[in-house]
């Protein structure tokens, strides 16, 4: 998968690398490639230091952009997955379970979208359906039970809109799930590692921090649903992206995101190892703080944190 | 003298909308409104006397918030908060969205989509917020979530069961993410409310999805619907584009959530005032004897 | 409906009716009629006097016998009929709601079999799915949280035993149900008014007080379950009611029942507002003591007295 | 030295039981047993070795419960409780059902349908009860919901997390309501371990139906489950009655119940202690960091 406005780097390190086979049989190319491996590095500065809000978007969609499950496998160790909301099924669009991280127990969940379409077929995409945020309660609610902190991943399009899962109240299920962590008496670190969409992302979000990967994005609607509504046009989602404010950046000032972790230059998937080694720190340094809060401390401070969350003024009548 | 005419003498900020009925076109049109249920002319003095409910078909039409608190406060007895919260422009949309907000507030006399105060229902007093689907969609903005908030802080410093009537397409997509935050905002609220062992009642009426059903609309610890509300997360047309087939008659109504479990009882609209306070007394004075009516 | 063993009754009963009929006609009959009723009075004493085990099953199953709603009708005001388990869908097998007992505002929760097969199908036959039991937690919780004493009706012949309950987790909605009993801070009073049929019978019957009428049978398994067992011979369900031990009388020496209520001779249905009234009287008798205690005392004296059912023995070994 | 002939050595009741693997009748049958999930004739030291695990389909074969304790828990590590609590016949059963417990508990050297005590679980301290299906079919009376409650009250007493292992038909018609009162009884006990933040882990294993599926084997914190155990409150026979028609393969198995959200996960017989003991760190050895295996 290559984003398009990724093409002009691509095609130049195609180039190159051209250049470098024909350079094996013996032709004496040092120079040439030297020159366009500088211009390279340059294009690729210039390129990933002016990603727009759509651009950000794709790459938040990456198909290799790493995955919930990708952050469980490198930064925890024995973690062993809990299935079923005890009530209906399992959900594979949420994958939750017990782990250590840095030696310390703790529950972790995340969405977790597929790498591949038979993947994704099996997680619906990573869209839950109740059933994903009922397993989410169930085990929030153990965490509590047991003093473990829990670590989400959002990584979602959005809660699954289908007949069935509306049927099975969808939106009660997310409503339950928000409402439940905000009385949690254990410390929540959620990141957005990928696309946060709207309810269904923050049924597992409500955080004591909310960090952020850098080209993450989180948005109270699809572009291409806001541009449906606004312009009655999907293809006008760039433009919609861009209103949104659904950028880390934007998502700071606006104080609904602790911290941005940054990302190897190009994304996250285009170096792994300091991906996760960010993300590590990140939650490292976060947990620390956190484990020290007493429980009531940290239902108050969460609480506070969410309620001065709101722009509003005081109407002056003339 | 009709309910409305009552009303009119409590506050004044009455809105003359029809709901979602239609003036009908005939010459005298002022007079009369289409029914959007059945489609049935219904003289206008009727309609509004009878709840904007259709004498025929039995269609709940959109009721404006302050014809709400005249349906289920005792006379005189609403007392407003925070009528002057509005919302701001946070991500810069621009004049167009603070024109709109502003032609709403000038079209509803409301500061933004939801009414909220202290009321009294037969004697019982609560805090009361209303929203307004004439605002905006009775979308969830930042004013929204505020006045919500507060008025529930307020139910738990008063000591008072909260109602709150819904009816709202969802967040505010104009506010962007501080919109989605209203969910967590409001829930927690509600989970206050719960601690304090003090009731929350939703009334769910048409439409309550979205945003606002997945959060504090389904938090109550007893829900009532109006019939054939719209309650649901995702939009019908949403769904449709998903499956690529037409959705069962009845889906997603409040008949349709009372039987998949989500909604406590449905609950017309000409006995929702006596219903809601003989559920809230059971759980406000569990040792009064009251008298049945 | 008439029963078996009612049959010589009811014969003679007809008898002195059409006798009667006969002397609207002129002729004096008064001597014959006064003595066939002595003799049919006399009957009945003794009918209904040496009831078997199984007569009573026949009893407690009679499609007249008072069921939950008309408890609720006849000694509740107020009833507010709450649907919903708020994750699957509202079961008609077990009806639940707010109303007042005496004044005090209680949450009733009964089992609700038919009158006839049409309400018999919408009800299930008062065979709970899951959601019944869940519907039932749902609202002890709600009961809990507002203090509201909690009123049951049993009267089933036992959870449904179908595919999609099996897979909706029939065991986990008893299992979950049974063990929130054992823990709610407010009173709870349980009435087996029909049929007690094993787990679904249970899950919402733990009570600080269980009541019995009379004629009711409580049963770990049915009869006719436990012929088949026993003498893979359903037709042997009579002789299995025997041992099964399911009588008011039985279940109270061993101390299972706290109060076997009286009924009108003949049964329940026999005379609906003797029933109905000591019924009530059992009710107010029990619920104005229960509401006297401590919610820490109630469960420790709720805990004490389940801990305290079983019957074992130390084995000496020689 | 296979892991029952450490077990002989630790504790003398040994059970020569093959499970529901039954003897090959083939010469020198006393060496061999047949597979009861494929038919294969498996030689019987591999078979136990083998942890009575058919090498060449997996289906595992029920245990006994000295051998459950054997595979468990670390070498003598285990001490039991209550041994001699025995059933009584309050329904006056009769001769018959007093001869049958007593040919039961020569047969298992069990006082009854469950063995309690505490043990080691790779140095973790655990109150264990495992139960034995070969003794009236692991049916609950009196005597298992007694040592199960005590068990958990001596867990609550000592701090220790529990392990519960199921094996069981449900309650013991011959002791009536009796049996089913230990449903209460012993679900009573589990919300005590709950409230006092212990750990309570349920391992499912074939089968664990009716009245112990619906107390105490499903409210674990965790529960975990062999695989292909049947599971479920009704049995098949029962079922198919009711619907007639034949159910679906794999209805009720712990694979179904995983998938259908009931079982947090099916674990390998072989794989068992180690999943245990690492899950039941997790819940109360937050801080330690472990080593993995
Ligand atoms: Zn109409
Ligand atoms: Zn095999």
């Amino acid at each position: 998968m290559s984003l398009e406005f990724e093409k002009p780097l691509l095609e130049l390190e195609g180039k190159i690398d051209e250049l470098k086979k024909v350079a094996e049989s013996g032709v004496d190319l040092t120079g040439v490639v030297r020159q366009l491996e500088r211009k390279a590095e340059e294009l690729k500065h210039s390129i990933y230091s002016n990603l727009s809000a759509w651009d950000r978007v794709q790459i938040a969609r990456h198909e290799q952009r790493p995955k919930t499950l990708d952050y469980i496998r490198e930064l925890f160790t024995g973690f062993h997955e809990l299935h079923g909301d005890r009530h209906y099924a399992d959900d594979a669009a949420v994958v939750a379970g017990l782990a250590r991280f840095e030696g310390r127990a703790v529950l972790v969940v995340g969405h977790q979208k597929g790498k591949d379409t038979k993947e994704n077929l099996l997680r619906n995409f990573g869209m839950p359906a109740p059933e994903g945020f009922r397993k989410a309660q169930r085990l929030f609610i153990m965490a509590q039970r047991f003093g473990l902190p829990i670590i989400t991943f959002v990584d979602t399009s959005g809660a699954y809109p289908g007949i069935e899962a509306e049927e099975r109240g969808q939106y009660e299920a997310i409503a339950s799930s928000i409402a439940l962590m905000t009385e949690l008496t254990v410390p929540i670190l959620t990141v957005v590692i990928g696309e946060g969409g709207s309810g269904g992302a923050l049924g597992i979000a409500v955080g004591d921090r909310v960090l952020m990967l850098e080209h993450s994005v989180y948005s109270v609607i699809s572009p291409e649903g806001c541009a449906t509504i606004l312009w009655r046009d999907a293809s006008k989602a760039e433009q919609a992206a861009a209103t949104l404010g659904l950028t880390s950046e934007t998502l700071t000032k606006l104080g609904l995101v602790d911290e941005v972790i940054h990302e190897p230059l190009g994304g996250a998937h285009r170096d792994l190892s300091l991906t996760y080694k960010a993300v590590q720190m990140a939650l490292s340094k976060h947990l620390e703080q956190l484990v020290k809060l007493a429980p009531d401390d940290l239902v108050q401070q969460r609480y506070d944190k969410y309620r001065a969350m709101g722009r509003v003024q005081r109407e002056v009548k003339v | 003298m009709s309910i409305f005419d009552k009303f009119r003498k409590q506050k004044p900020r009455i809105d003359s909308s029809e709901g979602d009925a239609v003036p009908a076109k005939a010459p005298g049109s002022d007079l009369w409104v289409k029914c959007s249920g059945c489609g049935t002319a219904v003289y206008k003095k009727n309609f509004q006397e009878n709840l904007k409910v259709c004498e025929k078909c039995g269609h709940h039409h959109k009721m404006t918030a302050q014809e709400r608190v005249q349906q289920m406060c005792d006379e005189g007895s609403f007392f407003e908060w925070d009528s002057d919260v509005i919302s701001m422009d946070p991500l810069e949309f621009g004049p167009e969205y603070l024109n709109k907000l502003q032609q709403d507030r000038a079209k509803t006399r409301l500061s933004d989509a939801v009414l909220t105060g202290k009321a009294k229902i037969e004697g019982l007093e609560v805090a009361l917020g209303v929203m307004d689907f004439h605002f905006r969609g009775g979308s969830m903005g930042s004013a929204v979530g505020e006045k919500i908030t507060a008025m529930m802080e307020r139910a738990l410093e008063l000591g008072l069961p909260t109602v709150m009537i819904t009816s709202s397409g969802g967040a505010r997509m104009q506010e962007g993410m501080l919109s989605l935050m209203q969910m967590a905002r409001t829930s927690a609220a509600v989970r206050r409310l719960n601690k304090a062992g003090l009731p929350y009642m939703c009334i769910l009426t048409d439409p309550t999805t979205a945003g606002v059903a997945a959060s504090f609309a389904s938090l109550g610890d007893i829900i009532l619907a109006e019939p054939g509300a719209i309650v649901g997360f995702s939009g019908a047309r949403v769904i449709e584009q998903t499956i690529r087939q037409k959705l069962p008659p009845g889906f997603q109504t409040a008949e349709f959530y009372e039987k998949h479990g989500f909604v406590d009882k449905v609950v017309k609209r000409v006995e929702l005032k006596r219903t809601a306070y003989e559920l809230l007394s059971l759980l406000t004075r569990p040792l009064e004897v009251i008298s049945e009516s």
